[in-house]
């Protein structure tokens, strides 16, 4: 479904990507894993197209997109979740949700937008009860959910999650990744990153690891959570409450 | 009238505007404005380009605020220019106007100034448009020793008398005088006075204030508005309260206009005077019917052709506005227009005795413009007396069915 | 002072020193020494906007206020140019003092109408106030400068006079902002809380730079009152303060250098066209320049966002990078050769370069 | 309000302690978001506040450094009321607090970022900054040194000359730590430092604010990660809706029937 | 008592005048206001402080009232003149916004101030110096209201006020496309991960608020008259109507224009016609103070979730 091969990109001179080749066939979840700085940001963004390559190419469903503005890639079925959250913080929660769905107006009928929205309240009960709440006075953790709520709205084919625990309660941050999951089996295929390895490697099917802008590994989830390299940097000892 | 003899030093040559007697109207038109008969002349058929020409710089508000009057001050001098070389220049030598724009900004003025007398070299300065750009530009001119000619209307820029410092517009004193004297006659006493808050504005009110106790009349109501106002009934209400005889306006269109449609709309009964500042044509459009009626003081271009065959101006006034409107949009036919083309006539007269020299050239502006018949007036410049008109230069117009008309 | 700045600095020295004697004509001259109060005006709101990011539109109030309060002590109360010149500016930092503290409650763009309201206010002071400003018709008599019997009266002297004080308010600006008070100031730019919550007194800082912008920009008035020695209101009014910003920017925001650059490209511009522009169109006159300006303006922010003076150094930069780049991508690729990222603000805190 | 007995213990020691909060209260509206909260940190003590997202933690710390005014409650810090200060007055009296949606000055390079946050440590003031007086010089270079020493605790010295907004989301969270650091306080706020972080670095966090509390720095802690929290905190205090639900040991924390319905969830690996 | 009597007197002119004022004060607070919603839709879009709005007004005045002196009947010559103002309006993001891709917001606003330089310069070679009148729409004759009279075209411009405040509150808060072009000043690279083109929005805002601008533009025209530098005086008041209403609300911009309005007119009527401009930034001072964001400002969302 979606292929990247060699691609390199950069800040100014400074190369972030170092050719990386990637592969996130149809209906997989992929797991990123990578320390801070390794590129995983900018490889999501590459891939959106906020941050073009300059070398190697990038395919989406047969076709070539390395050069497509995101607006364009949003419309072809890829959404991101980005790092930051980056809600629209002036606009109600509720719009924040609804222009998650901007692309899907007129193509769809507005019922089943508003079916998606109450699914998405399902999730995140929160919210719901907050929806006509300036997005910018939510806590840091509600505007995490409002960001995957509003990446859910768009009803992508291939979802680019970045760090979408991040900042949440770990109930919460385990729902999220129960939802993930279950995504897969609507037929969403998702691209993951997340600092929590040992969580994403438990429902991802494959994965990589990246370092300064390179894929050094790659491999089923399986093969890289029994990898030495990653248990010791990305796994943890694991927290276990008695 | 005063009829002066004419003065030694009318040139017999056909190029300059002659100085004016009445007694012979032939000679009062420059001949400028006549190519047909100058060109017969044997100095015009001279090729007068192969000269290196007499630059005069001619500093106006071409743009910014006040560009309604460096506009047809800028395509005033154009005109004459081409007039003057057509027929063989000064004394064959070629005129070359060398115009800068101030921006209607004073800061802007000095340095434009500095710019023709340095750069471009020029002999003498016509301008600028505004008195605040006159006065900004005073000192520079005084240092540097050139002759000015504003066309901005301030007494203030020639009293004191400065050396290089000449000015062609009626002082307000004079304006305001000829009104005031109006009113007196009318046997109008209390006054509503409205000024627009700038320097021409002020200027009128100052006169005002200083003429009026003379004359017996008194001020009821004394109100400012902006020169961009787009509305002044808050002001004209509480003008109406006060009940006067007569209401004063001093300011320029658009604003003049804005408050006479605003009398209109508050029904207000009151005869209107206004300001030498409406005398153009766009008063009478932008106002519309409620133009009819006001009176004001002004030069005599405007009702030019209803002069008497034996005034002095008549003719000048009379081709001044042909000559124009067969170029120009005549719309921007104006007394502004008329100070440019003084200002010019005083310097090319002058230059035609005195030759390309700054110093002599002043000397023959002060001691050669007598009795010059100009579009404004009939100007005399002496030691004391660097503007030089007299109650000639004013008369009071009524504006009757969009036309103007000699007031009563 | 570091190093690099002290060389730009003399060679800034040299240049100014050396100017007259190439361009010797009083128009020039004049030129120049408007360019250098146009300079401090700039100067100063660049400390404010570049540093601080507190946008100003009503800067043309302290220029006015300064030169009219010279102009009425010398005038009309014959105090001694100097002394009134300092007066001036005392009057003029008090009245930054006074409306910093409401005017700072603004944020953003309404900080930018609060300012411009100030702006407003004291212009319609100077109109009206007609007993002690002359009001519309203006304040005559304003004196010319002289210190021990030596009169500034050819230009040549005023130019020296003025480069001089707006080289110092360079140099002063320059160690302000490369000193822990610029710091704080734009850190008050990049995160007022984050500010705040650091120690830095974001008002109390907010309010010293505009009294310091509004000082530079008094003295500057009271330089412009006694070289045009006649003083009206409409040179102080808003479209002075927007030329500022339009120096400021095209200059580049945060660069202090930028501002006297942006004041010299913006006053040589519209003079430069005023002697090409009916060259180049015949018969063009003013409006045909403001039209040529306009788009001038435009252009060069469209092609140099950042200003000129950062504009032309990332133009060399991009095109040396650029041939760089392409030896690199050539080579190996060596982990994290990270060097000279793009886009590091210029003349900023790096001790080491001791 | 139930407060546990062990909490009941601590409130006596109050008198001793560093950062005393008592009945907190912060309104937005019709959201009460902190609702009579009291709670202490003692000298050298490393405390947690946990709690599901919006329940008051980040609101607590902006009572603290002054960001809000409290609706209901009094604040103090070193036996001296500061809930009236301003933020600036609170951090010179010594807390410093990092942001968890980050608030690093982009415009600015990494070390002066860090250099900034040793403002209310240094003291040079406009008159003498613009005249550069050796004082001034001798100082800025105090001030530099000292913040490449905080950045060589962080980890991120190779970075110090680039813009901080160059940075991976990552490092900018220890370069808010760093210039936290660097205005030496006597009490560190974190506010979720470990978010973003993979677990290799979280460990390597996790022994930084030992070794930021060894140098006799308290620190009040807000994190998710609660690997993190139930292996360093002291003492652990649990919010939910702004209330104070449970405080106690991370032992007796994690074994809370509440907390483990508000917040924990069963774990099962 | 003739005390009584001339005290009565003077209470019932004051009354008579206020009345007068009131009229005024809202005539000329709904030309502000109209411009205010020019600088409010640019502003929503892409956070610019467009400072040739008052050109755009200046484009629809002046066109308007060329094609009338042209005898092209008044709706025809409305409509060409408001089409080409937008046409106008579009080119000017097209030429010169958008190739400053990247560029902060306060150069984007220098270029604005380019365009209006420039814009101006043109209608001043195109147009001349003088100013131009249209006639009112439904004559001259005053109504008389009470003891205050104003003129039809006053009504004209409430009309229109009224329409374009509401079309324009509905668009910006029930439409998704209104949503969705806010969604780009809050946050230009989250719209695009929306689907959401900041460049279009940007291009569409431009045109709707030139739109807007030469709507008002012509019917303020009879009242206003038309001069080539018109724009610059109403944009300054615009820009003040508009930010004491917050900046991005529509209804606050009508409401800032309106209070713009009748405090000029009440201050110039009861203390002083000189200190006119002063005394209603004098008050929007006062309002800034008690409101920092301006009466229908947004919430302040800066603090949330630090
Ligand atoms: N705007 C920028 N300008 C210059 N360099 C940048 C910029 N953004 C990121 N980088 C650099 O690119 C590299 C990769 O950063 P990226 O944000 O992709 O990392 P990441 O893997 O997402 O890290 P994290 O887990 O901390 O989010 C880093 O070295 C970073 O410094
Ligand atoms: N400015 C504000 N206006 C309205 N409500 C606010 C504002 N700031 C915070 N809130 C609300 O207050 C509550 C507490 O927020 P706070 O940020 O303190 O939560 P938190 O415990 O830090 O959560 P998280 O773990 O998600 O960061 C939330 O419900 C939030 O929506
Ligand atoms: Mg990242
Ligand atoms: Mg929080």
């Amino acid at each position: 479904m979606l292929e990247l091969v060699n691609v390199s990109t950069y800040y100014g001179r400074i190369q972030a990507l170092k050719g990386v080749s990637l592969r996130v066939d149809d209906g997989e979840i992929v797991a990123l894993i990578g320390a801070n700085g390794a590129g995983k940001t900018t490889l999501l963004n590459t891939i959106c197209g906020m941050l073009p390559a300059r070398a190697g190419d990038v395919t989406f469903a047969g076709q070539r997109i390395t050069h497509l503005p995101p607006e364009r890639i949003v419309r072809l079925g890829i959404s991101h979740v980005p790092e930051r959250r980056q809600v629209f913080g002036e606009l109600s929660v509720l719009d924040n949700m609804i222009l998650g769905a901007y692309h899907r107006f007129g193509k769809e009928s507005k019922a089943a937008i508003d079916g998606d929205i109450e699914t998405v309240f399902e999730i995140f009960p929160i919210l719901k009860e907050r929806r006509k709440q300036a997005a910018g006075t939510l806590s840091g953790g509600q505007q995490q959910m409002l960001a995957v709520g509003r990446g859910l709205m768009s009803r992508p084919k291939l979802l680019l999650l970045d760090e979408p625990s991040l900042g949440l309660a770990p109930l919460v941050s385990k729902e999220i990744m129960r939802v993930v999951a279950e995504l897969r089996s609507r037929g969403t295929t998702v691209l993951l990153i997340e600092q929590n390895a040992r969580a994403a490697l438990r429902i991802a099917d494959r994965g990589y690891l990246i370092e300064t802008g390179k894929i050094v590994l790659e491999g089923t989830a399986h093969d890289l959570a029994a990898d030495p390299k990653v248990q010791s940097a990305y796994l943890g000892q694991g927290y276990h409450h008695s | 009238t005063a009829t002066p003899t004419p003065t030694p030093t009318t040139a017999p040559k056909p190029p300059a505007p002659a100085a004016a007697t009445p007694a012979k109207p032939a000679a009062t038109a420059p001949a400028a404005t006549t190519p047909a008969k100058s060109a017969a002349t044997p100095a015009a058929s001279k090729p007068a380009a192969s000269k290196e020409p007499y630059k005069i710089g001619g500093l106006f508000a071409i743009t910014g605020p006040a560009s309604s009057l460096g506009i047809p001050e800028r395509n005033t001098v154009q005109l004459l220019e081409e007039q003057i070389n057509q027929q063989g220049g000064i004394n064959g030598t070629p005129v070359k106007m060398v115009i800068a724009d101030t921006e209607s900004d004073e800061t802007k003025a000095v340095l434009a100034a500095k710019k023709l007398i340095d750069e471009d070299k020029v002999l003498a300065i016509v301008g600028p448009s505004q008195s605040g750009e006159s006065l900004a530009i005073a000192d520079t001119i005084e240092k540097a020793e050139i002759p000015l000619v504003s066309a901005a209307a301030s007494i203030k820029i020639v009293d004191p008398v400065k050396k290089w410092i000449f000015k062609t517009p009626q002082s307000d004193s004079l304006i305001v005088q000829a009104l005031v004297d109006y009113l007196k006659a009318k046997g109008y006493t209390k006054i509503g006075w409205l000024s627009v808050s700038n320097a021409f504005g002020d200027s009128g009110k100052v006169e005002f204030e200083k003429a009026a106790p003379g004359a017996g009349l008194t001020t009821v109501a004394k109100e400012s508005f902006g020169a961009n106002d787009t509305d002044v009934t808050a002001q004209l209400t509480r003008v109406k309260a006060a009940n006067p005889d007569a209401i004063v306006v001093w300011a320029i269109p658009p604003a003049a206009a804005i408050v006479s449609k605003n009398v209109a709309q508050l029904g207000i009964k009151q005869p209107v005077f206004q300001s030498h500042g409406i005398g153009n044509k766009q008063f009478i459009d932008l106002a519309g019917t409620a133009a009819n009626g006001v009176r004001f003081p002004v030069g005599k271009l405007l009702v030019a052709d209803s002069l008497s065959g034996s005034d002095a101006q008549k003719k000048v006034l009379q081709e001044y506005a042909k000559g124009y409107t067969a170029k120009f949009d005549a719309n921007t036919l104006s007394t502004f227009g008329g100070h440019a083309w003084d200002g010019f006539w005083i310097v090319a007269k002058a230059l035609e005795k005195s030759g390309p020299d700054r110093a002599k050239l002043r000397d023959a502006i002060e001691s050669n413009t007598k009795e010059f018949v100009g579009i404004t007036g009939v100007f005399s410049f002496s030691p004391t007396e660097h503007n030089g008109l007299d109650k000639r230069a004013v008369t009071m117009v009524e504006i009757k069915d969009g036309k103007w008309v000699n007031a009563e | 002072m570091r190093h690099q700045n002290r060389i730009i600095l003399s060679a800034l020295f040299v240049v100014i020193g050396v100017l007259p004697f190439v361009f010797t004509s009083s128009y020039h001259i004049s030129v120049m020494i408007f360019i250098g109060i146009h300079a401090m005006l700039a100067i100063g709101l660049c400390l404010l906007m570049g540093y601080a990011g507190q946008v100003s539109l009503g800067h043309a109030a302290f220029f006015g206020l300064g030169a009219y309060a010279s102009g009425i002590l010398t005038a009309s109360y014959h105090v001694d140019p100097w002394l009134a010149m300092g007066l001036a500016a005392i009057f003029t930092g008090l009245v930054a003092f006074i409306i910093g503290k409401p005017l700072f409650r603004l944020k953003g763009n309404n900080l930018a109408m609060g300012t411009l309201g100030f702006g407003i206010i004291v212009y319609i002071m100077l109109v009206e106030m007609t007993d002690l400003t002359g009001g519309p018709s203006g304040l005559r008599g304003v004196p010319s400068l002289s210190i021990f019997g030596f009169t500034f009266d050819k230009d040549i002297k005023y130019f020296y006079l003025v480069w001089a004080l707006a080289l110092l308010f360079l140099i002063l600006s320059l160690n302000i902002v490369n000193s822990r008070v610029g710091r704080a100031l734009r850190s008050i730019h990049g995160s007022e809380i984050a500010a705040e919550m650091l120690g830095v007194d974001t008002n109390k800082y907010k309010i010293q730079i505009l009294i310091v912008s509004a000082v530079y920009a008094s003295v500057a008035g009271s330089l412009y009152a006694h070289y045009v020695t006649f003083l009206s209101p409409p040179p102080f009014g808003f479209k002075l303060s927007i030329e500022v910003l339009v120096m400021v920017v095209i200059g580049g925001l945060s660069s202090v250098y930028g501002a006297i650059f942006g004041a010299a490209a913006t006053t040589l511009l519209s003079e430069t066209l005023r002697g090409t522009v009916p060259k180049l169109l015949s018969g063009a006159g003013g409006e045909y320049e403001i039209v040529v300006f306009g788009v001038i303006l435009m252009v060069v922010m469209i092609f140099m966002p950042t200003g000129l003076t950062s504009g032309t150094l990332n133009l060399v930069r991009r095109w040396r990078q650029e041939k760089a780049l392409r030896v690199e991508t050539r080579e190996a690729e060596d982990g994290n050769a990270v060097t000279g990222v793009p886009r590091v603000p210029e003349g900023r805190t790096a001790i080491e370069d001791n | 309000m139930a407060v546990s007995t062990t909490d009941m213990d601590r409130e006596t020691e109050a008198g001793s302690a560093l950062l005393d909060a008592r009945s907190l209260r912060k309104d937005f509206g019709g959201i009460v978001a902190v609702d009579s909260f009291s709670f202490s940190v003692r000298p050298g003590q490393i405390v947690a506040i946990i709690g599901p997202n919006g329940a008051g933690k980040t609101t607590v710390f902006n009572l603290v450094t002054g960001v809000h005014p409290l609706t209901a409650g009094e604040i103090h810090f070193g036996g001296q009321r500061i809930d009236a200060l301003k933020p600036y007055q609170i951090a010179e009296k010594g807390i410093s607090r990092t942001f968890q949606n980050l608030q690093i000055f982009g415009n600015m390079t990494v070390v002066e970022n860090v250099m900034v946050g040793r403002h209310s440590r240094s003291k040079v003031g406009i008159l003498s900054g613009a005249l550069s007086l050796p004082s001034s010089r001798s100082e800025e270079k105090r001030i530099y040194y000292a913040a490449m020493e905080m950045l060589d605790m962080v980890g991120l010295v190779s970075r110090a000359k680039q813009p901080a907004s160059a940075l991976p989301f990552g490092s900018q969270r220890l370069l808010e730590l760093a210039r936290a650091l660097a205005n030496e306080p006597k009490l560190l706020l974190l506010d979720e430092p470990a978010a973003g972080l993979a677990s290799q670095e979280t460990r390597n966090l996790e022994r930084l604010i030992y070794r930021i509390r060894d140098g006799g720095v308290s620190i009040l802690l807000v994190e998710h990660d609660m690997e993190l929290v139930m292996g360093i905190a002291d003492w652990v205090f649990v919010l939910d809706y702004g209330k104070l639900i449970a405080a106690g040991t991370p032992r007796d924390i994690q074994a809370n029937e509440k907390v483990i319905a508000a917040y924990l969830g069963d774990e099962t690996d | 008592m003739p005390a009584d009597i001339a005290f009565e007197r003077i209470y019932v002119e004051l009354y008579q005048q206020v009345l007068q004022y009131l009229m005024t004060g809202v005539t000329v607070g709904s030309i502000y206001a109209i411009i205010a919603l020019g600088f409010v839709v640019i502003y929503n879009v892409t956070g610019i402080i467009n400072f040739a709005q008052g050109e755009f007004v200046m484009l629809g005045a002046m066109i308007m009232v060329s094609l009338y002196k042209n005898q092209v009947p008044m709706v025809a010559a409305f409509v060409i003149a408001v089409l080409l103002t937008t046409i106008i309006g579009a080119a000017l993001e097209r030429l010169a916004i958008r190739p400053a891709k990247g560029a902060s917001i306060v150069t984007l606003i220098i270029i604005t101030i380019g365009a209006s330089i420039t814009i101006r310069g043109l209608g001043l070679i195109t147009w001349g110096p003088n100013t131009s009148s249209l006639p009112a729409f439904s004559g001259d004759a005053p109504l008389v209201i009470g003891t205050a009279s104003i003129v039809p075209q006053t009504l004209w411009v409430l009309v229109t006020t009224a329409i374009l405040l509401i079309a324009l509150y509905l668009f910006f808060e029930r439409t998704l496309l209104g949503k969705a072009m806010r969604a780009c000043a809050i946050n230009m690279s989250a719209a695009r991960l929306m689907g959401i083109s900041p460049s279009v929005m940007a291009m569409v805002s431009f045109a709707l608020s030139a739109s807007l601008g030469a709507v008002g533009g012509v019917v303020m025209a009879p009242t206003t008259l038309a001069t080539y530098d018109m724009g610059t005086m109403l944009a300054l008041k615009g820009f003040v109507a508009a930010i004491i209403g917050g900046m991005s609300s529509t209804p606050g911009a009508v409401a800032g224009g309106l209070l713009v309005g009748v405090l000029e007119s009440m201050g110039a009527g009861l203390i002083s016609s000189g200190y006119k401009d002063a005394i209603a930034f004098v008050v929007l001072f006062l309002v800034l103070f008690v409101r920092p964001n301006g009466i229908f400002g947004g919430r302040d969302t800066s603090k949330g979730g630090l």
